[in-house]
């Protein structure tokens, strides 16, 4: 009922992307951290969430992004983000999310400094 | 404020049910088109639609589980400004005492959460909250 | 109609003013999308929602300029029906009496209007018109 | 304000193609007919409405469009239609009023059928 978020991941070890499509509510949130809780067991230490099929985010589903932050953090890996609704990509200036997680316009520039 | 008269009025009462913040962000949609707002000023009144709401549903504890949304347009000749109240009869809260939340506070705490406000006040032009023992009202605007 | 349990219901009211039909058409929609109606059927719904609407905007005289709608997710265990409910408090007429347009009259005809009651009923399930001196009451379904 | 319908035009005489953007309500219908009158005027004898940018009409201003099949009838034009959603094409079979007028799946078809 509730629309799903729906996850699907490109695997590049030690890189993965992660596309999402629809709500980033909380369970949208949960459904990335489980996919990036995956990867990373994987080996995976640097994660592209590209947020092309996203249009809205909530505030909570945020916050779950700010977890799987933290693990990067923890491991010396990072989250980046890719593909950004104006307002999404307000949102995490105005929260300072962006100073822990790199922003870019689109996948191709995203891979490019991502693999450097 | 400035002064303007209202162009338009439209209410919406939603239960506190998942996902009915998206019947909110929808019919502020619908008035922010018919403002002729730019789609990104509209995305960032969707957003902070979607934030009141989703407070109301998790700390209001209003007893008859509903949220009342009013929408006006204000202009003297166009549309110069939506304005959009979003009001639960719960238990309320007092604003001030709300810490501003800090990312690297965050970052290392257990609860990530808090940012619903903040991102209410950053993404529109005004912002006021009542709070109560009678519920909150979140009064706020948007100039197109 | 099918026995089936409210699952949510929200109400919107809406000024009888031009384009405030998409408004509630928007609201239908997010409804319609909770309940993982197709997007034809959903494109059907918003359709008969505007006819609805523009038919109390035109031709109530409501004195209060007024629509209120009432939309409900009907179901068991799952969203079954989407009921929206269209009312206003004007003049009333008899919708038995309302012939059924012809379009090879109409071609010819002056008046080539009367179309949104046969538009309704042809793209809902279910159509129920109550009407009298207190107004008019449009109910109607659409089965996921 | 209220959300006007952009309406273009691609002249093929004695073809011309009408191509609409937004809402066909009272207004959208009116703005229709009159490039469909100018047309008429310019010995334009087969319109095609391309309503690809069309998601939404009203009885209203279908009721115009009527006006325009009515005109078309009395000078032994015709006016066809394509790209329409099936919302839009379901109603103009609710009505009967796709006896008077065709309707096409795109563009290609439509221009190959009318233009034979
Ligand atoms: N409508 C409301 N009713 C009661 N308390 C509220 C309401 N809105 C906000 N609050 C209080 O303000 C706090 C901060 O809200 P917010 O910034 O949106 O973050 P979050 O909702 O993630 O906690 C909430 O935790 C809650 O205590
Ligand atoms: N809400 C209403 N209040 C009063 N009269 C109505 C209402 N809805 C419909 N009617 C009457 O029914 C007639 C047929 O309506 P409809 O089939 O929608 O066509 P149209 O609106 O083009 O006339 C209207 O002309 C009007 O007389």
């Amino acid at each position: 009922m509730t629309e799903m978020l729906k996850v699907t991941v490109d695997r590049r070890p030690p890189l993965a992307v992660i596309y999402t499509e629809g709500y980033i509510n909380n369970q949208g949130g949960e459904e990335i951290a489980r996919v990036a809780y995956d990867l990373i067991e994987g080996d995976h230490t640097t994660l592209l969430l590209n947020l092309k099929g996203t249009k809205i985010v909530n505030s909570i589903g945020i916050s779950i992004l700010i977890e799987i932050i933290e693990k990067m953090l923890e491991i010396d890996g990072r989250l980046a983000f890719c593909n950004l609704t104006p307002t999404i990509e307000k949102t995490f200036h105005i929260m300072g999310l962006a100073q822990y997680a790199q922003i870019f316009a689109d996948e191709e520039v995203a891979l490019g400094e991502l693999t450097v | 404020m400035v002064d303007s008269t209202v162009m338009r009025e439209v209410t919406l009462t939603l239960p506190m049910l998942p996902d009915m913040e998206i019947a909110a962000s929808k019919t502020a949609t619908a008035l922010a088109e018919f403002m002729e707002m730019s789609s990104d000023k509209i995305d960032e009144v969707r957003m902070a639609v979607v934030e009141a709401c989703i407070n109301s549903f998790e700390h209001s504890q209003a007893d008859d589980r509903k949220v009342e949304i009013r929408f006006v347009v204000l202009g003297n000749d166009d549309p110069e400004r939506l304005q959009i109240t979003i009001k639960d009869s719960g238990v309320g809260f007092a604003p001030d005492t709300v810490e501003r939340p800090r990312i690297e506070e965050k970052l290392i705490a257990a609860n990530k959460r808090g940012w619903g406000l903040t991102i209410i006040k950053g993404l529109m032009d005004e912002v006021e909250i009542h709070s109560g023992a009678d519920g909150t009202t979140v009064v706020m605007s948007k100039l197109r």
